[in-house]
């Protein structure tokens, strides 16, 4: 394979793996495989290559942070196994935890971008934009444009820093969203729930032919 | 048979039923509308301050709930409008494909959280490059001048726009029953003969179609309009009869009493 | 030698190790060994110890970073021979010139301070932990000290390096602000947010009265 970093002479391989430890340890984002390959040198696929190598490496040799690839470029973080002893002492800029409107909202925002506020509103059934400008606070969502349409509204997105607080590569790194679509069961306990008759539709249609006619459902006092 | 809301919090119409389908097992047809309809009105008195589209939302959706209960509370059979009968169909689907969405976007929420609690396991290093290269790195403020930087404070304290001014999103969910029937008597004598998808093509919401769909309900029943729909799911086909059609018809429908609508007595 | 790492258990000496690693790679001051023993509940000469060794291990890998002991504390950075690579990562990788945003931030500080981030970033609506950090690395900010009130958060001021750039003696030096009166674009985009309310001209006015009240920063610190 001629993008294998194993067809890398030693020696250059030796250094291209020292660069690419210092220069991810003082990026301050995560850095993207395409401009370490240009500060070294190299193909972007053998420093990925390379990465992934290193990666694997501090995994195996059990060391306290890791390499990885989150937004779309390499940095390092602490093994999520050590997160006890980080929490003891960082505790000035985490973020306070997300409302569940908040991340529903979020999650909306997420798999429909770019979406107006309204579209948002209108999926959650609720006013949204308390929520939205929370969001937008936060730096996990912000304005992508506008609508060509009437009213021109804002559309919106998501930023890195959510993939970042999610620990993505990228948005295609998101489960499906086809995973949470509810199950035949809760959708038939739904469908059934909201019956406008008490039989099924075929039920009725039967009857059209047959006339038996049956008794109408005993009221309930509304 | 007495029912009891129980209600924590709501966010919103589609959280309560959905609450109300999934978790107390409710059916429509065993649970007395007045008890939903009480829930609902409940949570609107919850409401810190009456917000708008949020209680639209409620009494919309309470309203189709009406409508769908008392479809169960007619005699099926003997006068069965088969039309009529895909109509409500019709607007339960609508209903039942909102709560399914939502209730998609509730389980995608609780995966992020669980990605985000994963991901707050690991703290990213920003620290940044050591000192002895600070003085390498190029000057930001090169070709910046103190006008500048006063020009850019004052970008930075604009006052923006308050976001409860930006109503853009109101518009669509303000609209009623009766203002949709208002619309369509306007509307329906000049075009004669339409049908639904047209009525409703420029309709952007599903709220509006919804609501368009009551009024042309409303129409039929009190014999404004004739209906047809030649095919299952096929597209519905509207006739103004006007107050004419309607008398001839026996039909008790007369424009002027149509100012009640909104109020269903069920 | 009863402080020696040796003594420890294997399981505690790993234990101690990769906690070691993950706590040094996100400290931004070097970590005396004092803290770092209290963190591990270890006396501070095992810990030293296993910051030696660390140290060496790394060395002995031909690692692109180091494991260093500076101003009493322990600290991440690159390895002396990768210096070629991290000038080159400081005059290539990064962004060359500041951004609105960085420089909106960097204008509030400068009239606003002594100010905290949470205090800027409600001024500029969103987020300004990033950007805080990087005007600070750039040595245009610094931290001032800590406000008495709860939670003591920082507060930033700019530096003398920033007044140099900026050719200015003082801060007193820096242009008035005066009474601002919104530009033809601030009234444009008021309107556009109103246009679609089906409001009375005096309640929106009324409406914006309340909003310009709200967004305004108090006082214009000057």
């Amino acid at each position: 394979m001629a993008n294998s970093p194993d067809r890398l002479g030693d020696d250059v391989r030796a250094e291209a793996r020292r660069a690419i430890e210092a220069i991810v340890l003082v990026t301050e984002q995560p850095i993207e495989t395409g401009l370490l390959g240009q500060l070294l040198e190299l193909r972007p696929a053998i420093v990925e290559g390379l990465c992934v190598e290193l990666a694997a490496e501090y995994e195996e040799e059990g060391r306290g942070f890791q390499l990885v690839r989150v937004a779309g470029g390499w940095r390092y973080q602490t093994h999520p196994d050590q997160a006890a002893y980080i929490e003891r002492f960082v505790l000035e800029g985490q973020h306070a935890k997300l409302s569940a409107a908040a991340l529903e909202t979020l999650a909306i925002v997420a798999y429909k971008q770019p979406i107006s506020r309204a579209q948002v509103a209108s999926i959650r059934g609720v006013n949204v934009d308390g929520v939205m400008r929370t969001l937008q606070h936060r730096g996990y969502i912000a304005e992508l444009g506008r609508d060509p349409g009437p009213g021109q509204p804002a559309l919106f997105g998501t930023t890195q820093a959510f993939l970042e607080q999610l620990g993505l590569d990228g948005l295609d790194a998101l489960p499906p969203i086809g995973d949470f679509v509810p199950g035949a069961d809760v959708v038939e306990q739904l469908e059934h729930g909201l019956r406008p008759t008490a039989e099924p539709l075929s039920d009725s249609l039967a009857q059209l032919d047959g006339a038996d006619t049956e008794a109408a459902p005993p009221g309930d006092g509304s | 048979m007495p029912y009891e809301v129980q209600t924590p919090v709501f966010e919103g119409p589609f959280d309560l039923l959905l609450h109300l389908i999934l978790q107390e097992q409710v059916d429509l047809y065993e649970v007395s509308l007045a008890t939903i309809v009480d829930g609902y009105l409940r949570e609107l008195e919850h409401m810190e301050t009456l917000e708008l589209e949020v209680a639209s939302e409620f009494l919309l959706i309470a309203a189709t709930l009406v409508e769908l209960k008392s479809r169960r509370l007619l005699p099926v059979g003997d006068d069965l409008d088969l039309d009529e009968e895909l109509a409500v169909w019709e607007e339960r689907d609508l209903l039942l494909h909102r709560l399914v969405e939502c209730k998609t976007f509730k389980e995608a929420a609780i995966a992020l959280q669980v990605l985000a609690r994963e991901a707050g396991r690991s703290q990213a290093r920003v620290v940044g490059v050591d000192e002895r290269y600070v003085g390498l790195m190029p000057d930001l403020l090169e070709g910046i001048d103190a006008e500048d930087v006063r020009g850019a404070f004052l970008r930075a304290t604009v006052p923006k726009p308050a976001p409860r001014i930006d109503l853009e999103h109101v518009a669509p969910i303000r609209i009623s029953v009766t203002d949709a029937i208002t619309e369509l008597v306007q509307e329906l004598p000049r075009l004669g003969r339409t049908t639904f998808r047209d009525l409703t093509s420029h309709l952007a919401e599903r709220l509006h179609i919804v609501v368009r769909f009551l009024a042309v309900l409303e129409l039929f029943k009190k014999g404004l309009v004739d209906l047809d729909q030649p095919r299952t799911f096929g597209d519905i086909g509207i006739v103004w009869l006007g107050e004419d059609g309607a008398r001839e018809l026996g039909g008790v429908g007369s424009v002027e009493d149509l100012s009640t609508v909104d109020t269903y007595d069920g």
